[in-house]
């Protein structure tokens, strides 16, 4: 099945909404408003990049940063929102809180907080495909941090043993939580493990959303030309801290300057002004459709009352 | 009238798994050394249905989840007990509790299969009864039943319900035989069953030391006590009604089980007593556990490592005030 | 007389492993971002002693328990107690069981550290009170304090004990404060505290909910009812001396805290008493605690999660009859 | 430190002890005097070849095919025996069993009967080494079903990221319990995945005592010049089933026969019969001591009695 071009104008523009989602969150926390989040400023384009190079049937389970990866699946901002602030009309009635948001009607089967948890369930929901013969393939998010767990070698050599059609995409942004990436790796580069358990793999531009598009495309045609397994790692940077509030100081500041000025928003947007495709008004024209889309989601998120005291205790047993 | 059929607790596990299989083509096993072990339901049910898997519990705890998530009714065989303790985030964090975190809008029926127990002689690595870390956590269905007819309509209920379902087999019991229906369906989880009734004291248990319970009762019963035996077979859900309505009658009760003692099972059933039949209680209750220790491997050691019918007999008489 | 300074719970572990440290040359920590946050310990004691790691908690807990059979005190620093899941084989197969397998020729003092509770609302994948899982499993002491100063005493004695120790911090006491003695030095393991002196109900808690059986205890006063409160600050060793002789002496028995019901240490208090205090209940034995669910993110239903002073009022009230 | 090399005829007869202790303990369980144990029957090679090269402040971690590794270390094999009898004069006073025997004078820190257990734990005892200036290194033996775990790529990864001077040997013997190593992985090597960690690693031929011991020898050189850890890849066969009883139905006929002609002691022995340097009665000769060994061991642990009842819960805390 194939996918009609990525427009550059309209992965800009999902950019922008991603990052004015993010911007919203830390507004929110900063007032008090949502607890801790993780946010994905600086990692948009791998979610704009790849979830654009999927078709409906397929399936995605990814991790705590995964506002990006919904919001370019088509969530509802304010659905995410409502669900972030802990309110009845969020994806999981609340329960979630920001940090495991699924949409089953998205295919978002899963975002694991428990760093690993996507790598582990993966295989299953690709198991689930080969075995109902659906025709979708699984897109499974995940950090270089989560490629340090044991459960990255299990799921890609389970997935590699038993042919599962699984995209894995490593957010390789340079840092786990609190620590460096090269603390608590040599390579510089997870594909050489991919490649020893016999899985094939790329390394992408993780903050050019229109090669990460490219390399997906690729990587999906050869998964559903072969059953196999591919995996792809997007070089990217996180540009904010960790979670809401974390003042980096233990970042690097050139480390940080040098990735700022390769921020994907503005070099996409930079290239397609510099091509004169992008005009003044047309910019104009994206920022204030993200503009009232979020005012209108945190409108909503805001009137969605709190789920009830009885929400406590139901959906624990089928 | 329904014939019986003489089988062993391993044969009753087999005939519950070849039996869903038919009955529900989402419904598959895999694990380390399944498609070796089980020729039978390989050739049966085939390669893609029945599995042999790397060695890596987690990853195969992971799959069951992914894959009861989106459609399957996978059955992973995990071994032996302390094993699992490589599966417990994919058990606990994943299967248990992502139907609550996503707000219902994910199952995860699958079942997890693994032996434990005092009687194979090797040791703790083998050998934990960690029944009640899963009965402490949210999500999760726990059965551990004692006869081969238990074995197999319990196995069925657990591949059928659409929780997350923990099946332990106690090693002791796997080559001991029993009458199981021909037609045995379905056992519902969380229904205890009374071994033995009687009107003196309760004694309750599951797994091997149900027996020893019963072995108990028969010589109490020579001294004319006379003990009601109850056999939990589901763990989570527990049957509480069933503990209840005994101790009302006898006013006594014993717990019995080779898991060690502190915050195991015996201590929320003497816990659930002490608050909902306080009325009716006439002696303390008390716990006859495996030691707080790790199993030993030596033969007369791992003996020791459970309770015995003497000892119930014992704690009995002194709650008679004897 | 010594000298008082006040801390937070926080101040008053990163003292405990600062004097460790200095006392111990042995004595080293690390995990996911420990010299990051911890930089105060790495400048002090050097790159080697304090590590961050690559984000894998078995080998984590793993590499804990192989440097601590050959000469070092290892403290690791899990982060939150659902993260666990991925060490406990490292925690429960092998820090608690070889010292036994082994016959006692290795040794394990090495101090995990985790938090747990409600407090921050990020759900079930962060929050989930697991302790009573390492109480039932041999070979291993868990300590939950309520207080800065107890959290600087158990520290210590953790690091200095020749077991493996679990250390759980409630999140919600981090940034509570109280009085340290400067001079502090470990507090023994497995030693309440009665932090009221009562005589008509016993009340039995730990972490958080201490406070909240202390706010009980007032207003129970207020209706003239003298409420006995325990913080048992160790859970194993349990002391069963402190429980049993408060029981004695009021008869009545609430066991309070937030990790869920069944299975939970409030069951093997209860169920304790049951056995060992049985002629002195006048009431039946109760437990306060968090449902068998996991635990929401939203606000409001998180706090409705951890049991709350009102119900231990009124608990009390029912066992009093009235 | 530099070992003196080693003497083949010495290596045929450690590797014969090896397979008569195991010879032993199969009788004995035949005969229902011994719970169910793990043979290394055909695994000679490896043990006698690393742990020959070895020095005496070296530390071994091993798994539950351990005896070839206790016995090379210079175990008694009589306490041995009395450990697998569970009876009070085994070097664990009966509490293991055969799954777990440690022994602490011999410097073997851990059999762990937890596939997997030996890799979490060596890394600590390696960071123990190094913490402690101890001039000694660890060797770390476990099979290739536990480089299917995940720990298999935490416990290198680690001791890569720390540069922890641990020999780590994998004895690739092609099944693990009842599957067959190709079920499990599409490499026929774990070599590749040490390399992408940045483990210097070597394959060698695991039937060949010989070879062992100059691979190993030169894998020690470099971990005491270089402090970083190294993989060495034993490859190898089971020739017995996984543990007793196992009639091995399950095992391809021709495979088990190509690997029965190279059976190590075998091997061993015609070539220095061959070369002239094993005798009739050289080899009648060790084969009489080998005899007596086992025939005091075995008189050993039937005298030795079995721990009293208090036994049950000593050793349980410090
Ligand atoms: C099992 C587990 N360990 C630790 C954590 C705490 N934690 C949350 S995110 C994170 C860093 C994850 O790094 P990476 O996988 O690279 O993802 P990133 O945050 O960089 O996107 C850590 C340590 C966790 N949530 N789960
Ligand atoms: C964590 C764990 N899972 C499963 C087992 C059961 N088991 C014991 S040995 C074994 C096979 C191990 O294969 P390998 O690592 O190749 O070692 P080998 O037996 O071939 O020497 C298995 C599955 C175990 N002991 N521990
Ligand atoms: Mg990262
Ligand atoms: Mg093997």
């Amino acid at each position: 099945m194939s996918i009609h071009p990525l427009d550059p104008i309209q992965a800009l523009e999902r950019m922008m909404l991603i990052r004015a989602y993010e911007e919203t969150l830390i507004d929110l926390h900063g007032r008090g408003r949502a607890a801790g989040t993780c946010t994905s400023v600086g990692q948009e384009a791998p979610a704009v990049g790849v979830v654009s190079a999927l078709t409906a049937d397929d399936l995605i389970l990814t991790n705590h940063r995964s506002a990006g990866h919904l919001l370019a699946r088509g969530a509802d901002p304010g659905r995410m929102l409502a669900e972030v602030m802990g309110k009845r009309d969020g994806y999981c009635g609340g329960k979630s809180g920001s940090l495991h948001i699924s949409a089953k009607d998205l295919g978002v089967v899963l975002t694991s907080t428990i760093v690993g948890g996507e790598l582990a369930l993966a295989t299953g929901v690709g198991l689930s495909r080969s075995m109902l013969n659906k025709s979708g393939i699984v897109a499974c998010f995940f950090g270089d941090g989560a490629a340090t767990e044991g459960r990255f070698q299990e799921s890609l050599n389970l997935a590699a043993v038993w042919k599962l059609p699984i995209l894995y995409v490593c957010e390789n942004n340079q840092w786990q939580a609190f620590v460096h990436r090269k603390e608590t790796m040599l390579a510089d580069s997870i594909a050489g493990q991919a490649e020893a358990l016999g899985v094939e793999s790329a390394v992408v531009d993780g903050n050019d959303p229109l090669a990460m598009f490219d390399a997906a495309c690729t990587a999906i045609d050869a998964i559903r030309r072969t059953g196999k397994p591919f995996l792809l790692e997007a070089m990217t940077y996180r540009l904010r801290g960790h979670f809401e509030p974390d003042d980096q100081a233990y970042v690097d500041r050139t480390e940080l300057a040098h990735w700022r000025d390769r921020d994907p928003i503005l070099r996409l947007r930079a290239r397609l002004e510099r091509e004169g495709r992008l005009s003044v008004d047309g910019i104009a024209a994206i920022e204030s459709r993200v503009r009232a889309t979020m005012e209108a989601a945190t409108a909503f998120a805001d009137a969605s009352p709190y789920p009830g005291p009885d929400a406590l205790t139901t959906d624990v047993y089928a | 009238m329904t014939t019986m059929t003489t089988m062993t607790v391993n044969d009753a596990i087999s005939a519950a798994l070849a039996e869903e299989m038919q009955r529900d083509p989402t419904v598959m096993i895999f694990g380390e050394g399944v498609a070796t072990k089980r020729r039978d339901l390989l050739e049966r049910f085939g390669a893609a249905r029945v599995r042999n898997t790397p060695l890596a519990e987690g990853i195969i705890a992971g799959t069951a989840a992914g894959a009861a998530a989106t459609g399957l009714r996978p059955v992973v065989d995990l071994l032996f007990a302390p094993f699992l303790c490589y599966a417990m985030d994919e058990i606990v964090n994943s299967a248990g509790k992502l139907r609550y975190i996503s707000g219902g809008q994910f199952s995860f029926p699958m079942v997890v299969l693994a032996m434990t127990g005092a009687g194979w002689g090797v040791g703790a690595q083998h050998n934990h009864n960690v029944e009640s870390w899963f009965v402490h956590s949210p999500g999760l269905k726990i059965v551990m039943p004692s006869t081969p007819a238990d074995f197999k309509g319990l196995m069925k209920a657990a591949i059928r319900d659409d929780n997350p379902v923990l099946v332990f087999a106690d090693i002791a019991l796997g080559y001991s035989a029993g009458e199981v229906p021909e037609d045995a369906d379905a056992i519902p989880l969380g229904k205890a069953a009374v071994r033995r009734v009687g009107r003196d004291v309760t004694l309750v248990s599951y797994a091997k030391t149900v027996g020893t319970c019963m072995a108990a009762a028969d010589t109490l019963a020579a001294a004319d006590i006379d003990a009601e035996v109850i056999d939990l077979r589901s763990l989570k859900p527990l049957d509480e009604a069933a503990i209840l309505r005994s101790v009302a009658k006898t006013g006594r009760l014993v717990v019995v089980h080779e898991a060690s003692r502190l915050c195991g099972v015996g201590a929320e059933i003497a816990a659930l007593v002490a608050e909902k039949a306080f009325a009716s209680l006439r002696a303390p209750v008390l716990r006859l556990t495996g030691p707080d220790a790790p199993a030993p491997a030596s033969f007369p050691l791992e003996q020791a490592f459970v309770p015995q019918a003497d000892a119930i007999v014992a704690a009995v008489r002194s709650q008679m005030g004897g």
